[in-house]
This record gives structure tokens, C-alpha cells and sequence, in this order.
């Protein structure tokens, strides 16, 4: 299954400073879903300490996460099933001004 | 000659008539602006520009806070501000500028530091508020007492090279802490003097949040509620991304609300002002 | 002090900080600005913001184009001009405050409305041209003279409560012909004067193309070529669209162009700059 | 067949000054094409004079047209085999500043 995951506000800086990754994701007899995506972005994809992205099961607080191009609360957060071809996006919520 | 009643004198149908024949303002949208009152939390790069259209579009008042003097390293993006108000007080600074380009607006000073409190007291003379701040103990602040106060808050925010902007309160939808209801550890954010802001960015958040503000008072709609305006200018990149509603259990806007008035922010941010946050990695 | 060797004096490094710790910038994309040059063609809706933000940020020098004077009406959006500018000459006015910005810039007026005898000699002295008129002939000028001097032009466009931003002839990239071979027939084209314009969306506008020609100048990379950058602050839209590649049939940029000097553009277009078109029903 | 069909830049005045437009087509023998696309959509939506959208087989001069975000030339233009769900764009191109 491929997708495309990016990242926007800073939280690139923990991706090597790359915006835009395509991913194939591994076969896997059970489907992919939010659950399961997050800790396999955080063992393969993530350049900095695992902290600075997820906390417990999700993300750490200031990062949002959206499934082409919505919230990802609109599509049932950690439970949502990857599909292919889905863009999943982590944006740093900004504070400066 | 005006054959409908109308607030607006000749000169100032003259000044914004190519505003009133847009679709959506109209007569009636020009006087909703007149007799609306702004507050702009800020007077750097967002409060800038986001306070200079508000002024020029004709908003009747616009209450201006900031607590800080004009500095060199500020010119490249807060606009209002010209060398000559180098050492100046920012309210002071933007009070001259604004009334240069628009004598009708009344313009009111907070020189202060908005804190837990006197922000609601500040808060609640106006209509709309805009969050054209640098930090996260802020942002929760004034979301707080805007809910609290139910007020309308348009927030934007703006580093590197990219910005982010939203309406929060706004009929029912979702508040700031909604979106985010933990502050980020301050050891994981960056901020506007560690990693650098390019004026034309902040021209678009501002510009953005002016006219969200302008269709609100105008038109009585929102363009931004419930979504995130997302603009990176730097790598072509521009999105408007759906936001969830309301959260029913949010501490402040929800069904059962803990929040009743303002809290220890510092605290429950983990910092103050302060802009020496320690880099990302 | 400077241990690398800079262009760059002390008090400049010092206003520029914030902006040149953005990744892409840094001291050798400064510098880059500092030597540009950069044509502002219209010191209008779009050219104030645009024009203000590249002072700012440094850019070597700016030469300003219009023959219009300030009016009341342009104030709810011509944010260079204040109201005791109104009936200066717009070029004396925006030198007025773009040096009041930043007196390191070099503030080239030409106090001409751009022509097909005039445009190749003033374009070809600068690097990079900003297109911020309000007309089609003008714009089908410019384009065609940067084209046969290749120069890279970054267009901004602005209407009602929308905007577009692209940027031209940049590194092999389709030009303005290339996305628009035909005028639109003048009956069916509404302007500025008929339509109206909100404020903050030239300003959204202005700064989008201030914010490429940043990036092109520092960096010589470009954000827009190739694509149009589409803003709806009324409707809360956002899009960054995928243009098609440089024409190879296009008359002045394809393989056999015909268009080998500017042409009468008041008869390809249908109308000069008069801006008394009728509306589209 | 679902489409959604986009006006902006001034063409959604010749549109009922309508932004946005769910459209379901008819059922076809023949494939839906950009080329059948306009003239039904002159026939069916515009509230104008047929030559402010249409000019030929095309649109008239000064609209740009996109599918899914994207310029209609690289899609095939009038050749372009149109897909459910697909986001067809009518933009005018704006002059003013
Ligand atoms: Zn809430
Ligand atoms: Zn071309």
C-alpha cells in the first residue's frame, strides 16, 4: 500500500527536513490503521528521539494530525483504516506571530 | 446624495466604495464595519498588517495591545513600524500610522502585557478579537477568555516560512483548546526568534485574518470557522483543511466546562513569555 | 563582529537577522537581495504590499512604475499611501514610505505608464519583474517583453474577494501566453472599477508575490512556476494548481515565436487600459 | 455519474453566482468527455448567453478550466474521459490589482 506522508510547521525538522515522503508500507495480515502507522513512522521514517512525536499511543500535543486533508478526528483518529493512496499529514500547530 | 439613511458621510462612501460594491458588504456591511470594535492582540508582524486593512476597510474602533518598544530586527515584517519609530512604543507607533491612513477610526491604546488579569476586562469592550501573538500562554489566554466572554477569535500564526490561520468561537464551533488541548512541552517549540519569520508570510497571515475579521462584521458569516488556512508560500503550497466541531467535553467551550475563568497560564504552558525556547532537536 | 567576508554592514545584519536564520536564506540569500534588482510595475492594490515587503527584506533596489495619482478611493487598499498622500503622484509617495522603511534600498521611480515604446528599455535594467496592473493589455506587455529579455515575472491578480499568483518564464516554465494565448473579449471582463476589490485579499496577493520573489532572489529556486496559487479569503478556498508546461507553439516563448518585439497591444486585447468595461452580463 | 463542478475568479456569475455545484450526469451509451461535458453544462447550468462560457467546442478565452485541481491540458482537454467523483474548474483569469 502506498502513501503519501507529510509534514508542515517544524515537524519536518524531525523528518530529516523533508516535507514530503512516499511510503510503501510493509504486507501486513492485519490492516494498517492510525494505531499501527504511527509507531511504524516513529521506528522508520523519524530521525529524532521517538518523544518528540508520539506520546503514549498517539502524537505528542502540538502536532494535528489530518487524513487528506482533514482532521483526523473526522476519521476516527488511532482507530481510522489506512487506505491506499491516502495522504496523512503532521502539522506543528504555530504559535509565533 | 444618499437617498437611504445611512451612518456613512459622502467622503467615507467615496473612500471604501470599492469595497461596498463587493458582493457581501454592500451599504449595510460598511456600517456593521463602522460600528464594530476590533481588538488586535499584537502589534508585530500579524498585528501589523491585519490592523493597517482593518483601519483602511473602515472599522469603527480598533483596540490595540502591546506591551513593547520598536526594534530594528522588527522592520523586515511588522509594517506598520518605520525606522523612525525605532525605541518607540508599538501601540504608539501604530496609533500614528493608522490614523494617517484612516482619521475616521477611533483608536484605543492597551499599553500592557495582556495577562489573567486584564484580559477579560480589556476583552469584553469589543466585538471580534485578533490573536496576533508569539506564544502559546497567550493563545491560550485569550482563547479562554473569549469563550468565557463569547467573543469571536480569529487566530493566525506564522514562522519560517509558512502560517496557519483559523476563526475559533464562532457560532458554535470549535474553540483553540478544542483543536489543541495540550500545549506542546516548550522543549519541542520553536518561536519566531529562534527560528527566523519572512515578512511576506506574516503579510499573508495578517492579510488573511483581516479579511475573515471583515466578513464577519460585514456579512455576519465566517470563511475560517471549523477550518485551518494553511499557506506555505515558500514551497507552493496552500490548503484549507477541515477541522473537527466542537469538542462536547473541552474544558472551556464543552458541555461541563472546568474552565470558568482565567487560569495560571505559565503554569499550565510549562513557560511565560519568555523567547528563549530551546530548539526542536 | 564578521569572520565570513559580507556585503552586509553590521546595522544590516542586525535588521535582517530574523529573516536570514530561515533555512533557504542565510547570509549568501541575503547578499542575493542586496545585489537584486527588482521592477514593480503598479503601485497599486497589489504593488504597495508587495513593493513594502521587498524593502524590507533588503532588496537592493526596487524600481516603482505608475502614473497615477493617489486618490481617496485607493486607501481602503493602497497601504503606501496615506490620506495626506491623497493627490501626490503614487511613485513620490510609495519613495516616501519604502525609504522611510528601509533607507539601505535604492528607490528607482518611473513616473510613465508602461508602454510597447517604453517597456523593453526600463524592464531590461532589473532581474526580476513584479506584474502587479490591472489590466490585460498591460499584462500581455509585460509578459512579452520579459520574454525577449528573458526576465522572470511574478503576476499577481486580484478581484472581488479572490486572488491568483504565478510566476512566468521561469527556468523553461510556460509564460503568461502560454497559459492565456487569447484575451478574454473586453465585453466579457470585469475590473477593479465595475467589481470592487476587498483590501486584505491584495494584501494576501501582494505579499504572495513579494514571498517568491524572496525565495527566487535568495535561493534561485522558485515556488509558483508552474503553478497558480489560487486564494478565496471570502470563501475560505485555497488551492495550489498544477499548470501545464511552456507551450512549444506559443508565439513568444515557443519554438518559432512571432512575436519578436512588443506589439499593439490595445488592438490585440481590445481595449486599452480605459477601465470603463462592461460587465460580464 | 457524481462530478463536482467549481466556478471562481468571476465565471460563477454567469452560474447563479453559485460556487460550487453537485452535479449528477445522465446516463450515457458513450463515455462523458470534456467535449460533451461543456455543452451539457451550457445547456443544463449557465444562466448567461452561451458565448460568455463556450466559444467553438471550447470555452471561450479567459478561462482556464481544471480537473481535480489540476490544468486541463495536461489531462487531455476536451479529450479528458471525465470520472465519478472528478472536480471539474471553470476559472476566470483575473486582470485586476
Ligand atoms: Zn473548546
Ligand atoms: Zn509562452
Amino acid at each position: 500500500m502506498n502513501i503519501t506522508i507529510e509534514l508542515a510547521g517544524g515537524a519536518e525538522l524531525l523528518f530529516g527536513n523533508q516535507r514530503k515522503h512516499e511510503v510503501t508500507l510493509p504486507e501486513s495480515d492485519k490492516q494498517w490503521t492510525m494505531a499501527t502507522l504511527l509507531p511504524w513512522i516513529r521506528d522508520n521514517l523519524l530521525q529524532e528521539r521517538g518523544e518528540l512525536f508520539m506520546q503514549g499511543k498517539s502524537v505528542r500535543p502540538g502536532i494535528l494530525v489530518l487524513v487528506n486533508d482533514a482532521d483526523w478526528e473526522l476519521a476516527g483518529e488511532l482507530d481510522y483504516v489506512i487506505e491506499n493512496k491516502d495522504n496523512i499529514m503532521f502539522i506543528s500547530t504555530l504559535h509565533g506571530g | 446624495t444618499n437617498v437611504v439613511p445611512t451612518t456613512l458621510t459622502n467622503p467615507e462612501i467615496l473612500r471604501y466604495g470599492r469595497q461596498m460594491i463587493v458582493d457581501g458588504v454592500g451599504l449595510p456591511g460598511q456600517e456593521g464595519l463602522k460600528k464594530s470594535k476590533v481588538l488586535i492582540v499584537g502589534l508585530g508582524a500579524l498585528g501589523c498588517p491585519s490592523s493597517h486593512y482593518l483601519a483602511a476597510a473602515g472599522v469603527g474602533t480598533l483596540g490595540l495591545v502591546d506591551d513593547d518598544v520598536v526594534d530594528a530586527s522588527n522592520l523586515h515584517r511588522q509594517i506598520l513600524h518605520s525606522e523612525k519609530e525605532i525605541g518607540v512604543h508599538k501601540v504608539d507607533s501604530a496609533i500614528s500610522r493608522l490614523h494617517a491612513v484612516n482619521q475616521h477610526v477611533s483608536l484605543i491604546p492597551h499599553k500592557v502585557d495582556l495577562n489573567a488579569s486584564n484580559a477579560l476586562s480589556i476583552i469584553q469592550q469589543y466585538d471580534l478579537v485578533l490573536d496576533c501573538t508569539d506564544n502559546a500562554t497567550t493563545r491560550y489566554l485569550i482563547n479562554d477568555c473569549c469563550v468565557l466572554l463569547n467573543k469571536v477569535l480569529v487566530s493566525g500564526a506564522a514562522l519560517r516560512f509558512e502560517g496557519q490561520v483559523s476563526t475559533y468561537n464562532y457560532k458554535g464551533g470549535p474553540c483553540y483548546r478544542c483543536i489543541n488541548p495540550s500545549p506542546p512541552d516548550p522543549e519541542t517549540t520553536l518561536n519566531c526568534f529562534e527560528a527566523g519569520v519572512l515578512g511576506p508570510v506574516t503579510g499573508v497571515v495578517g492579510s488573511l485574518q483581516a479579511a475573515e475579521a471583515i466578513k464577519i462584521l460585514a456579512s455576519d458569516e465566517s470563511a475560517y470557522a471549523g477550518k485551518l488556512m494553511l499557506v506555505c508560500p515558500w514551497d507552493g503550497i496552500m490548503k484549507a483543511i477541515k477541522l473537527r466541531p466542537r469538542r462536547k467535553d473541552c474544558v472551556v467551550c464543552g458541555d461541563n466546562p472546568t474552565v470558568t475563568s482565567p487560569i495560571d497560564y505559565v503554569k499550565f504552558c510549562g513557560s511565560g513569555k519568555n523567547k528563549q525556547y530551546s530548539n526542536a532537536s
